[in-house]
């Protein structure tokens, strides 16, 4: 299997843990991601908060890359990424306006957007085109007696997303069961975690993101699994701001490719773990004991 | 204790101002709304604003456009689209939100030392120029634009960044950045034009 | 180009029991929509003859609509299926003709479905006017001059073949 | 009678202005002019309501004073007031059919914003009516006597109360119901607003009547399979499914449930929304008509695997009345007339994962609720959480699955009211504190304002807001083990963190799932909605587009006790008016066959739906019974020899109305 993938900045930059498990995880599977030539900013929330047809022809940039390339689909694992793209596309075919702009700014280029590559999540295309099965016969070191928080955060599967409930997904959840380990009940799993404030009105940022840590710990999570760079970095770099005003509520996040990588068996370098602020390691006391199965 | 009359008059109201927005792709849906505060119940941020989704929805709907484009509300926006799928009348409330940044960016009634604005636009500026944006460069800029103290505070981050191996100094920048200035160039102008 | 002012002219043929009624909803409904369509009503698009399309076109349409119930729902039960399958055949006809199969068009339309006719209407007399004028009177009449002529013809040279011969 | 044929044409038109509604757009007095000078118009008028009576006056006047013999009236829709028109001319001394209609009002002038477009297709329609009523002839109508008994579908309050009416009045009534037992949501309700009388006190004794009645027959646990016929005439097809009981000797004792293999019962009730629990062989409710039992086929053992010691059957004893050798059956019956009144079925609330119902115990929708206050309910009436404490506090979320584009679009009508019920009947239970999240409360009924006015002086509290979500997620320590409702309150400006022991969510009502199957079958139309549309929304609201079909209760749309009720009566008079005129009049719009130039080719044979067209041998021509001919025209337009033609729509007619239209410039 071949795909055509897009970083965006943050796998680039902040998030690379992201980037440096995800690749090996797909190689393991036997999946080739080619990262697509001179891609760029995807323009995110703030390009289109100053203007929305620059910020489409911007974003539009990269589908036509990605099309000239013959890519059917583009894997995108930022949640950013994935929904900007995405808007872009339903925006070029509902809005005449945005589409002439498109085509203007593509067309000075030479280039052009016609549609035909599909913007996928790692998730989606893991569990959705190579599927649990070809999973979990991958798994040498179930995650046994790993207690996780699946956190899907906002942007991946709202609005556009057609694979998973945009109020109660489910794909991670299933995922992670596949891994070994256990899930628990997180009714936050979808909440905005506040990354775009955290930076410039922390008191507010701060909250959303302790709320989140803090009902994970209360659920009994070891760990929250993430699934977008920006969620990563927020849920794991403000403990000590959080702490100070709130209270302990110590719990890593990771990126479920680090988690696929342990169950996987591959070396714990290839898998970036080393880049978080809170440092993950898996339960070995846990893992060693019987594990009585849980209701 | 502080007495204000408070009365809106018919003149304050900027004619259009609804219509406008609602010819934003997307936002035509905002006719339909019944103001059952769905977006302000799930909003993570409404509890912070001056006024909620919902009393944004309808102050756009009734045209008074100042009160819109000065409240801290749509600055708060995280983009989080929670209001967006929640919406019993499909409106795309986050796109409402964006169309509401844009013009209190173009016609400057934005907060002045507000973070946010600042943010959207080294970001924007950053991207023009280099076709990437890298975080913790821009995050530097906004630090030093909005507010020195922050950058103190954030020490720690800093440090860890640098610990784990993901503070980047160097500008990540595209190969062919004539080829993007072309592109919205070209788009920006005929925008005018037409 | 297409031309903005030529008004096409489009003759419906609508079932009484579903696209009829749809209509009169459009109407109760106040959807507005273009003014170039003309309906003829009919018990049941299983009434529409071929004959009617092709003498629709042949006096000046531009278009024809046949609008029946939706298939499975004809209140003859299965009218709209002998429908469905002259109205093939007279596709295949009219292609023959040199007329664009664009021109004619069958909509299954339910009772409810109001806002369908005006969609419809909208979209046909959009794309009528895109392709242009049918103009067949017209072509009727030049055929008619045409074949005057060469019959002229004709006769003339036959004339001049019997003076030779003469 | 003036037939017209072969005698000078002189044809009236007449165009109507409808108040505004057509004048408002259609230039009327310059169709007229320019009508007036065609061919063969004698006179052309407008006038300002053509329905009226001095409107009608005015044909019949000039039919009389300038011996018109064809009439051309321009003004609504022919499905609107054809009728009324044809009585006009009837009444001036002229055959009914010499008679067009043209639509200028739901085709032209509501539809059209362009004045001179919208005058000039008034112009080319009345041209063509003109054109085409030059070929009209005198018709006759055929009498058609009408079947005197009525078939009643669905045994909900609508269907009862329809068919309690028509059988009071000496008609035979067939009722068949699908479940084992009649009553439907009703039977379920504890209390009924706004007047708080037990349900089940004023249901009773209407489904007992139904079941005493002899002009009633009853089949419960059955289902229409077939309708053939038409208006007076309908030929239906009855499936009786298998109960393992016989009815006839059956008298509801119960012994067998007690002497049942299983001895306690432990399957999901479907009367108690399966809260309750049922053996194999029960009967759905105590006050179930008929008070027969029925057996679970899919959890009887001996009907599973035919290995059971059958002590129910050693228990009914010499009765025998379990029958384990029922097979489905067929039963045919004619009638003249159907009243459908199928009822609706309720939202599914999982399908709004925000409100936790599914996922959290303590989420309960109205109708469970419903069943948790009766005395007759799974708990006997005492109100109690899943783990057996009592509710302290108690939200109500309205208007779930209803007013919302996702899902369901319309207001389910009875929710506001049937919830303001429940909270009071909780208060009175338990003493809780009671918390109502509505979007607008819709209490127009008689009696439902006061109601109202009676919740918020009973101390409830009206929030108004939708719920954004249900989560038990605690942020104060007295949110821990709560249910956590976040809403914004709209009207105090605030976003609102509720704790709650409970939360019964007020689902809205839906077209039953079979709908669209039930619609073909009785040849009706569903609305986008899917609820069966009325013939129309005022002036005919339980009428059909199929004469002879009517409906009633929710199966039309959402409604509330009395509504249902008033329908249901509305049917039942319709039926009867039909059935005590005794004949209807079937539309002159046959087929018929020109011997002449019928070739005997057979190929219109096989298309008549109805086998109206018969082969004569002797003739070599095929021969139309016009009494099976139902006017489609399907025949007509598939003869190649042009020899089968319609009345009322002869080629001629259709084809100078086709040049009509596209003749006028």
């Amino acid at each position: 299997m071949k795909y055509s993938y897009f970083p965006g900045c943050s796998l680039k930059g902040l998030g690379r843990a992201y980037e440096e498990s995800l690749l090996p995880v797909m190689r393991h599977l036997g999946a080739e991601m080619n990262e697509l030539d001179d891609w760029n900013c995807c323009g995110a929330t703030a390009y289109m908060s100053v203007d929305e047809q620059l910020a489409c022809v911007l974003a539009a940039r990269n589908l036509a890359l990605a099309e000239k390339a013959g890519a059917r689909d583009l894997i995108t694992p930022c949640s950013a990424c994935y929904l900007v793209l995405n808007k872009t596309k339903h925006y070029i075919e509902d809005s005449p306006a945005i589409r002439a702009a498109v085509e203007r700014g593509l067309g000075a280029a030479g280039l052009k957007c016609e549609g035909t590559t599909s913007v996928r999540h790692p998730l989606d295309v893991l569990v959705n085109d190579i599927g649990l099965d070809v999973i979990k016969e991958k798994v040498v070191r179930p995650l046994k007696g790993l207690k996780v928080a699946p956190y899907y955060g906002c942007q991946v599967v709202r609005p556009y997303a057609t694979f998973d409930d945009a109020w109660n997904p489910t794909t991670m959840d299933r995922l992670l069961t596949t891994l070994g380990a256990e899930v628990v009940h997180y009714p936050l799993k979808t909440k905005c975690c506040g990354a775009s404030l955290t930076g410039t009105l922390p008191e507010i940022g701060l909250r959303l993101t302790y709320i989140l840590l803090k009902e994970a710990v209360r659920r009994g999570a070891d760990v929250i699994a993430t699934i977008c760079p920006l969620c990563q970095f927020n849920l794991d770099a403000y403990h000590h701001q959080i702490e100070q005003r709130w209270g302990p509520v110590r719990i890593p996040t990771v990126y479920f490719t680090q988690l696929m990588g342990i169950a996987f068996g591959l070396p714990a370098k290839q898998l970036a773990l080393g880049r978080s602020f809170i440092p993950f390691r898996m339960p070995s006391a846990k893992a060693g004991e019987a594990v009585a199965p849980r209701t | 204790m502080r007495i204000t009359r408070t009365v809106k008059y018919e003149a304050e109201r900027v004619r259009g101002f609804g219509r406008e927005i609602m010819a934003v792709p997307g936002c035509e849906t905002l006719l339909s709304c019944i103001q059952c505060g769905t977006c302000s119940g799930t909003c993570p941020l409404s509890v912070y604003m001056e006024l909620s989704p919902r009393q944004v929805m309808a102050l756009v709907r009734a045209d008074f456009k100042d009160e819109v484009l000065r409240s801290n509300s749509i600055w708060l926006c995280a983009s989080c689209y929670g209001c967006t799928v929640e919406c019993p009348r499909e409106i795309r409330i986050t796109d409402i939100m964006y169309a509401l940044k844009q013009r209190a960016i173009r016609d400057g009634v934005y907060p002045k030392r507000f973070p946010i604005p600042i943010l959207a636009k080294e970001f924007t500026a950053m991207v023009r120029s280099k076709g990437r944006v890298t975080e913790t460069l821009l995050v530097m800029r906004l630090f030093m634009k909005a507010n020195l103290m922050a950058v103190l505070s954030s020490w720690r981050q800093g440090i860890g960044l640098i610990r784990t191996g993901r503070f980047v100094l160097k500008h990540e920048r595209i190969q062919r950045r004539g080829e993007l200035e072309t592109m919205l160039a070209a788009a920006a102008r005929d925008k005018e034009g037409s | 180009m297409p031309d903005a002012a030529f008004q096409p002219r489009i003759v419906a043929f609508f079932c009484n029991w579903c696209t009829y009624t749809a209509a009169d909803l459009a109407g109760v409904s106040r959807f507005k929509y273009a003014p170039n369509v003309r309906v003829v009503r009919l018990m049941c698009s299983g009434r529409v003859d071929p004959q009617f399309i092709l003498s629709a076109f042949s006096q000046g349409a531009d278009g024809v609509l046949i609008g029946g119930c939706h298939i499975g729902d004809c209140h003859y039960s299965e009218g709209n299926l002998k429908t469905l399958r002259r109205f093939q055949m007279l596709r295949r006809l009219l292609r023959g003709l040199g007329i664009d199969e664009r021109r004619l068009r069958l909509e299954w339309i339910s009772a409810a479905e109001g806002d369908k006719v005006r969609v419809i209407v909208n979209e046909m007399t959009e794309q009528l006017r895109a392709l242009g004028p049918l103009g067949l009177p017209g072509r009727f009449e030049e055929w008619d001059r045409e074949a005057g002529r060469t019959e002229a013809e004709a006769a003339g040279s036959e004339a001049r073949e019997e003076a030779a011969h003469a | 009678m003036n037939a017209g044929a072969g005698t000078e044409i002189r044809t009236g038109f007449y165009i109507c202005h409808c108040g505004q509604n057509i004048a408002g757009v259609v230039d009327c007095p310059a169709v007229a002019e320019y009508v007036a000078r065609l061919p063969s118009v004698v006179v052309s008028r407008d006038y300002k309501y053509m329905c009226s009576d001095p409107g009608q006056e005015l044909i019949k006047q000039d039919i009389r004073e300038h011996n018109l013999n064809r009439i051309v009236v321009a003004s609504c829709s022919p499905l609107l007031h054809e009728h009324t028109f044809r009585h006009a001319v009837e009444a001036g001394g002229l055959n009914p059919f010499l008679f067009q209609m043209v639509n200028i009002r739901e085709h032209d002038s509501w539809v059209h914003t362009d004045h001179a477009a919208a005058t000039e297709k008034a112009k080319a329609l009345a041209y063509a009516a003109v054109r085409r009523v030059r070929f009209h002839t005198a018709l006759e109508t055929k009498r058609v006597s009408v079947h005197p008994d009525v078939l009643v579908v669905g045994g909900g309050i609508a269907g009862i109360h329809a068919s309690l009416t028509l059988a009071n009045a000496g008609k035979k009534v067939f009722l068949v119901e699908r479940e084992p037992s009649i009553g439907g949501h009703m039977a379920k309700f504890d209390k009924t607003f706004p007047t708080l009388d037990c349900a089940a006190c004023i249901l009773t004794p209407k489904m007992s009547a139904v079941g005493a009645h002899e002009n009633i027959t009853l089949w419960s646990y059955s289902e229409v399979v077939k309708v053939e016929g038409y208006v007076g005439n309908y030929q239906v097809t009855v499936k009786r499914k298998p109960r393992y009981v016989n009815e006839e000797l059956c008298i509801g004792c119960q012994e067998c449930i007690r002497a049942c293999v299983y001895k306690e019962a432990k399957f999901p009730d479907e009367f108690n929304v399966g809260m309750g629990k049922r053996k194999p062989i029960y009967i759905p409710f105590p006050q179930a008509v008929p008070q027969v039992v029925v057996i679970d086929p899919a959890r009887c053992l001996q009907v599973k695997s035919g290995k059971c010691k059958q002590t129910c059957v050693e228990a009914c004893a010499d009765r025998r009345a379990i029958d384990f050798t029922q097979r489905e059956e067929l039963v045919q019956i004619k009638v003249g007339n159907i009243i459908v009144t199928t009822g609706f079925k309720l939202f599914d609330a999982k399908r709004i994962p925000q409100y936790g119902y599914g996922v959290y115990p303590n989420v309960v929708t109205s109708i469970e609720l419903e069943r948790l206050v009766t005395s007759s309910g799974p708990t006997g009436g005492e109100l109690l959480l899943r783990d057996g404490r009592t509710p302290q506090s108690v939200a109500f979320i309205l208007c779930v699955g209803s007013r919302d584009y996702r899902t369901n679009r319309w207001c389910s009508r009875t929710c506001c009211m049937h919830s303001m019920k429940l909270a009071q009947l909780v208060r009175e239970h338990t003493g809780a504190d009671v918390t109502v999240f509505y979007l607008d409360i819709r209490a127009p009924g008689k009696g439902c304002e006061e109601f109202y006015d009676k919740s918020l002086k009973d101390g409830i509290q009206f929030v108004r807001g939708r719920v954004a979500e249900v989560t038990d997620w605690a942020v104060t320590p007295e949110e821990e083990g709560k249910l956590v409702i976040r809403a914004e309150d709209t009207l105090a400006g605030l976003v609102r963190r509720i704790p709650v022991d409970m939360i019964v969510l007020a689902v809205g009502m839906e077209p039953q799932s079979d709908a669209q199957d039930l619609r073909r079958l009785f040849n009706m139309s569903c609305g986008t909605e899917g609820w069966f549309l009325e013939k129309h929304p005022k002036l005919a609201p339980v009428s059909t587009f199929t004469d002879g079909v009517f409906i009633a209760g929710c199966c039309q749309g959402p409604k509330d006790i009395p509504d249902s009720i008033a329908q249901a009566g509305a049917a039942a008079a319709e039926a009867m008016a039909l059935i005590d005129r005794g004949y209807i009049e079937q539309e002159p719009n046959t087929a018929y066959v020109v011997e002449e130039d019928c070739s005997g080719c057979k190929s219109c044979i096989p298309i008549c739906p109805y086998t109206a067209i018969t082969f004569d041998e002797a003739k070599a021509k095929a021969c139309i019974n016009p009494a099976l001919c139902k006017g489609c025209g399907t025949c007509v337009a598939a003869c190649p020899s042009g020899s089968i033609r319609q009345h009322l729509f002869e080629d001629e007619e259709i084809m100078s109305e086709i040049e009509g239209v596209l003749s006028h410039a």
